[in-house]
């Protein structure tokens, strides 16, 4: 008994990321014939990092990078990591299918509609783009406690949790997605996850990129790179200590070599193979801390992110 | 006569048993201390987490400023929208439970069978152990498009249909906790009035309710309580907007939704967005106390005892 | 003597019309219950069946099960009942048949009440730093079973007392009167008599438990967990949290799942409260002083 | 007490009871009570604990309607209107807005002293301010409490001593001038001192109500009562003026029970 | 009657009352009382509701000490072994242990009839099941119930008649072998039949134990006891055998009272 508690891998942190990592502890658990046992816990990104750095956990889910004040913590506790992107999320914006004027939208436009300077002005379509109708313009996105909501307000906006407050929030984005759906002069932004199972239901927007194209959300948009600023990658920080492990090691690698299928089934969209490859590399090679230095940053390719020097 | 049992052994097992007594007593004073112990460790918890947040924060702008933004880049920290959510979704359930609860209890304690008494109150009390998730989806898909054909301008999330959810939770709390109140008015003011010629709706008007008020007080207390501290209904139902307003068919959060929300969300743990649950934590103990201190008050003044 | 009549007859229309007024609202009540736990049967319908239940959780909706979430609320509910149980019962006869008029007392009395009052959420935040952090039974089946146990001790003390007053004076009289001590009466006369009270006080203490999703949440219970716990200090996952996380998941087939568990926990109370019914009926029926 | 005898010996009834019987469930509590009730006399009933004499009283006024799984059987005729008081066809509320009771334990509302008395004139819808004031200090006059009270009308019924709260039950009682008082052993609760009072507001009541009493206390019975019956097992074994039931009773059990020899 | 008084005026002391006060809170409710019980006798206590009988009575096996707030003065010593019952060194739990009570209410608990009548011996910690046994039949029959329940031992106490079960009480009470026996109105809650069966009882008991017993019934105490004592507001008004105290008493209060003039 004692050796099969030793041999309990124990996953906590992000919901975003959660649907993955639940998908490869199911088959790594098949797969190995339940001689390892793996749980997945959501405690949000925050609560998984506040578990990580002390010791509790082996591996942390995140929707973001780790923060500075979580770096100093693990630091303190002498917890080293390794950053492993898993996958991509790709923000889709979505507005409702009778809506008639809404195809594109591009940066700017986002950030006029959900800026701070925003709030209790631009309320109508029409005050964001004069081509558009005078109707009320409604606005749902997931809490300002979210990953999503941090990267999507620095993606537009160009600050990290800068937005307008008065727009509706739900904690459950399936909520949102029923906003959409019924309401005519909705606008939201949540996970792929949740666009793809109701692509009929609603319209996603395209998005005008940094190089001056539309593009829609899918899964070659956001492999190719095309589909930006909205698509980013999400993580798993593995302890270094606990990477010593022997079921550890070997649950990483699975997630990481035999993780794409799954990730595409949870309807994430997975990295491009050499990625996975980096990543594996990376880990074997225990090249810890984390890329970001402890800010989030936008429009980072993983395979930049993967070759940067681990900072802690 | 048979004689008397004699003194010596008699004293000896006396001693035992009066030993046994004194320690089974202080064992039993330790249980009664815990509800003491839980309150403090609560009180301690949450004044210990939310110091480092009033270290950032003044306490004026906690309490005045009118805007609930401490996950933006602008952060503001007023608690104020919080709280008349909080009040707001409270008001509008108690305004469906109170009567409704008083109604049924009336109805139970002074016109049903005993039978259909005994029937009904555990049934009914089904109705405060629904789990709160339920009820949280039954609103926002149940409740909430049944209000929209009346208020075409009602927002899918909105505090009146959470509101009203709660209520429904808490009408057992109210019925079944003011019906044992009434019960407990003796009968032979119900025969005195009874023998004035007062018909039921009388004798319970009149005299009954009267002569329960304390009791009657107590379970609207207990029903607002639950009401101001009910989480998932208003996390799912309500919106997490903070917003300050009076008006029950807006969206707003509260207090409670804000705790939770964060609970779950991905805010690194010594960040102050994350501390401010503990402040938040620390208003909404502060509210529920006010309002049993307040019950507590009211009653004493206005209670008929018998 | 007939305007006399006149004023009789009209206040016992209003009589007829509070009974109308009393049974529609009552029956309103109980439709809304009806409705809520119909609506989840209909909707959960295509997952309640034996698989369903000795399954664990999957990212196939179709595969998903509840094993390891019912197993874990029903481990935490023997905690809760194991702990609220003894403490809140101890309390209670404290209260009622020891307890001095003094100071101790009445702060004791105070925090009872106040306690009922208190938010679940505020325990779930009492529970993280204290269970969880303070005395390191990390996110255990222990701490969320003392958590919930706390949260429902009130209601426990509360009935308890009620149960242990409904017992005649002159049957405690009596058992003094031969020489019994106060805890001799107490274990031989009060607590047996009132078991009934105690058990039922403890069901509708429980039922409230059962459904409570905030301070679990708040502890961080597993979202998914494959196995079954082999101690109290093992690592778990409840119902309540299992439907949560299947509502706000993209794939539409996990809403009946959330249904059908919904339609199980609600199962499972009304069985609780069943067993209080039988337990209040038979206890009432045996003590008929 | 001669003197009352003499005039009540040609007083008009006021109620009589025929063949009246009556079940708790399957108890069958009162089997067959025929008797006369005397206009304006006082009549008490005696007899040992249990044998239905507050079953009895409580016909008069219907108040076992209350009581599930109760049953009423003969009639209980009320005069000059000859209607009857437990057919299902009268209603209760009106049997008892006509026919007054007091209670064994004072049972005054928590209520103010004014609001006691006035309850019975609201709930027969009496509004009218001036009327009600006038109504109570009549009903507490008679009751022989408005010189005790008069100055606090608006402190609770509560904080007035026994005695007193049982005369501001017979105030009560007497605010909506009922043609007939059930008193069920209105004393027992007080004190000597009290008890006296009562006993002669009783005898004053006289000339206004018709008065039946249920004691468990003969001297008292032979003080107030013009009549007295002796009651046991659910059946009226003796009905006769007091002074003869107590000095030169028909019947042997009476005997026993009057000298003492149970009960 | 007769016969036992002459045997009560030789009989010893068993307990003397000196200067007994007693106060609920601010209530004095005993007010020095001086009263001898006499060994193996019964002693009847009679006065008007509220005098403080129960009070008197409670006082010998220290039952106030439940009540909050209460307290003694003077003493009751309790003879041959001369100890005072209400001193604070004695403790109450003995005291109840060699003084038992019975009720105005039957109060058996919800347990069968054996284990009823055992529960004071398994208090005192008797394990032996054949002498428990030996013990319940015993007090069963002293009880004059053996005959009616020994078929039903098991059955509960709560399924005897009222009468039965308030023998079922005075069995339990007497199965410990108590020195003596307090009685707070035994047979107000009984009817006729089963209280002349309880009052007979009290007389046979008289061989073994010393009986206390308070009634508001005088032909109750004429007919059952050898002393009476009358009390009235707290304070004992007279005392004597009761033949003596029926015919020809002291006192015009006593008089008045047992003549029915009040009460
Ligand atoms: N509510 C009731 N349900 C069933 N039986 C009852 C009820 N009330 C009284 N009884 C029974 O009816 C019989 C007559 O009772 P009642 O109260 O009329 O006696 P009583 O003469 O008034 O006695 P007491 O002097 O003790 O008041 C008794 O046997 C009693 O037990
Ligand atoms: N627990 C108590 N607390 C305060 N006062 C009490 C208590 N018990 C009795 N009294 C008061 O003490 C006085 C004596 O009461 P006690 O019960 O001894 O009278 P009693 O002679 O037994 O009357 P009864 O015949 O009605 O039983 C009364 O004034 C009574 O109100
Ligand atoms: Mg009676
Ligand atoms: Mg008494």
């Amino acid at each position: 008994r004692d050796a099969a508690a030793q041999q309990t891998i124990k996953l906590d942190g992000s919901s975003t990321v959660f649907p993955i990592s639940e998908a490869v502890a199911e088959e790594f658990q098949i797969a190995k014939r339940g001689k390892v046992r793996v749980t997945v816990g959501i405690s949000g990104t925050g609560g998984g990092f506040k578990k990580f750095c002390r010791g509790e956990i082996d591996i942390a889910d995140a929707s973001r990078p780790i923060s500075k004040s979580e770096m100093d913590v693990c630091a303190r506790a002498g917890i080293q990591y390794i950053e492993l992107p898993v996958a991509y999320d790709a923000l889709t914006v979505a507005v409702n299918p009778r809506n008639t004027w809404v195809d594109t939208l591009t940066v700017a436009e986002l950030k006029k509609m959900w800026e701070p300077a925003a709030q209790g002005k631009v309320t109508t379509w029409k005050a964001v783009n004069p081509k558009w109708p005078a109707q009320p313009l409604k606005l749902f996105g997931p809490g300002a406690d979210s990953g999503t909501f941090d990267y999507f307000t620095e993606a537009t906006v160009g600050k990290a949790k800068s937005s307008r407050g008065d727009f509706t929030a739900s904690e459950d984005d399936n909520v949102l997605v029923q906003c959409v759906e019924s309401d005519v002069n909705a606008l939201a932004y949540f996970g792929y996850a949740y666009y793809a199972p109701n692509a009929t239901k609603m319209k996603a927007v395209k998005i005008v990129n940094s190089k001056g194209q539309a593009v829609g959300p899918s899964p070659q948009g956001v492999l190719d790179g095309s589909y930006e600023p909205l698509s980013r990658p999400i993580f798993i920080y593995v302890s270094t200590a606990s990477a010593q492990r022997a079921e550890v090691k070997e649950f990483v690698e699975f997630y990481l070599s035999k993780g794409a299928p799954l990730v595409e089934e949870v309807k994430y969209v997975p990295l491009a193979k050499h990625a996975y490859d980096l990543a594996l590399r990376n880990f074997r090679a225990g090249k810890a801390g984390t890329a970001f230095g402890g800010r989030n940053e936008v429009g980072l390719t993983v395979e930049e992110l993967l070759a940067r020097e681990g900072r802690f | 006569m048979t004689t008397p049992a004699s003194p010596a052994p008699l004293w000896k097992s006396i001693r035992r048993r009066r030993v046994r007594d004194r320690v089974i007593e202080s064992l039993l004073l330790l249980a009664g201390l815990v509800a003491v112990f839980t309150t403090v460790a609560i009180v301690w918890i949450l004044v210990a987490e939310a110091l480092p947040f009033f270290d950032h924060v003044s306490f004026a702008d906690f309490l005045t400023d009118t805007m609930w933004t401490p996950l933006f880049a602008e952060p503001r920290y007023g608690i104020l929208p919080l709280v008349a959510g909080t009040l707001v979704t409270t008001f509008v359930a108690l305004a469906l439970a109170i009567p409704a609860g008083t109604i049924i209890a009336i109805y139970l304690s002074e016109f049903a069978s005993h039978r259909l008494r005994e029937l009904v109150k555990p049934v009914l009390e089904m109705l405060g152990a629904v789990p709160t998730v339920v009820y949280g989806y039954f609103a926002l898909v149940m409740v909430t498009p049944f209000l929209q054909k009346l208020i075409p301008s009602l927002p899918g999330f909105n505090m009146l249909s959470a509101g009203l959810v709660i209520g429904i939770m808490i009408v057992p709390y109210v019925a079944s906790v003011s019906e044992d109140a009434m019960r407990a008015v003796p009968n032979y003011m119900r025969e005195g009035s009874y023998a004035m010629g007062a018909t039921r709706l009388q004798t319970a008007t009149r005299v009954v309710v009267p002569g329960a008020l304390s009791g009657i007080a107590a379970a609207y207390i207990l029903g607002i309580s639950r009401a101001v501290g009910e989480t998932m209904i208003v996390a799912v139902a309500a919106g997490l907007q903070p917003n300050l307003t009076w008006n029950p068919t807006e969206s707003a959060a509260t207090i409670t939704a804000f705790i939770v929300q964060v609970s779950l969300g991905d805010l690194p743990h010594d960040s102050i967005g994350y501390q401010s649950i503990f402040a938040a934590g620390l208003v909404l103990l502060v509210v529920t106390l006010a309002f049993n201190v307040a019950g507590f008050m009211l009653t004493r003044r206005f209670r008929e005892a018998y | 003597m007939s305007a006399m009549r006149a004023g009789v007859e009209r206040r016992k229309l209003l009589d007829k019309l509070f009974v109308v007024l009393g049974l529609l609202v009552l029956f309103a009540a109980l439709a809304v219950l009806l409705t809520l736990f119909l609506d989840l049967v209909r909707q959960g319908a295509p997952r309640l069946n034996l698989d369903f239940v000795t399954s664990y959780a999957s990212r196939k909706p179709e595969q998903a099960g509840i094993l390891a979430a019912w197993v874990g609320t029903s481990l935490i509910m023997v905690v809760t009942a194991c702990v609220a149980m003894p403490v809140g019962v101890a309390a209670a006869i404290y209260l009622e048949e020891y307890a001095p008029r003094n100071w101790i007392t009445a702060v004791i009395e105070i925090n009872v009440t106040n306690l009922a009052g208190v938010p679940s959420i505020i325990y779930g935040l009492l529970a993280l730093g204290l269970f969880v952090y303070k005395f390191s039974l990390g996110q255990s089946i222990l701490a969320a079973g003392l958590t919930l146990a706390l949260l429902i001790l009130p209601i426990v003390i509360v009935a308890t007392r009620e149960a242990v007053r409904a017992v005649p004076r002159p049957i405690r009289e009596a058992a003094y009167a031969l020489g019994a001590t106060r805890w001799e009466v107490t274990a031989h006369h009060v607590l047996p008599y009132s078991m009934g009270g105690v058990l039922t006080g403890m069901i509708i203490g429980l039922s409230r438990a059962i459904g409570e999703t905030a301070p679990i949440i708040t502890i961080g219970a597993l979202s998914f967990i494959a196995f079954l716990p082999e101690s109290l200090l093992d690592p778990f996952t409840a119902m309540p949290i299992q439907m949560f996380n299947w509502v706000s998941r993209p794939d539409p087939g996990f809403r009946v799942n959330a249904a059908a568990a919904g339609a199980i926990l609600l199962g499972m109370t009304l069985l609780m409260n069943g067993i209080a019914i039988w337990l209040r009926y038979r206890f009432r029926k045996r003590m008929n002083w | 007490m001669q003197m009352s005898m003499e005039a009540g010996a040609t007083a008009p009834v006021k109620a009589r009871t025929s063949k009246l019987h009556f079940w708790y469930g399957g108890l069958h509590a009162l089997q067959g009570v025929d008797m006369d009730i005397r206009d304006r006399q006082v009549t008490a009933l005696i007899g040992p604990s249990g044998c239905g004499k507050s079953t009895f009283l409580r016909c008069f006024n219907r108040m076992h309607d209350l009581t599930p799984l109760t049953r009423y059987e003969g009639s209980i005729h009320l005069y000059p209107d000859d209607i009857d008081l437990v057919s299902k066809e009268v209603d209760p509320i009106e049997v008892r807005m006509r026919i007054g009771m007091v209670f064994q334990k004072p049972n005054p509302f928590p209520k103010s002293i004014f609001e006691n008395v006035a309850y019975g004139l609201r709930v027969r819808g009496m509004r009218s301010k001036a009327l009600i004031e006038e109504e109570v200090e009549r009903a507490l006059r008679d009751a022989a409490l408005w010189d005790e009270v008069k100055d606090r009308l608006q402190s609770s019924g509560l904080s007035l001593s026994g005695g007193q709260q049982q005369r501001l039950c017979i105030a009560r009682a007497l605010a909506t001038s009922p043609e007939m008082l059930l008193f069920d052993e209105p004393t027992s609760a007080l004190d000597p001192i009290a008890t006296a009072r009562i006993e002669e507001l009783i005898t004053t009541l006289r000339e206004r109500v018709t008065v039946l009493i249920v004691t468990h206390n003969m001297q008292q019975a032979a003080r107030v009562s013009d009549y007295t019956a002796f009651m046991f097992l659910g059946e009226l074994i003796e009905f006769a003026a007091t002074s003869k039931l107590f000095t030169n009773p028909d019947r042997k059990a009476t005997e026993d029970y009057i000298t003492g020899r149970y009960g």
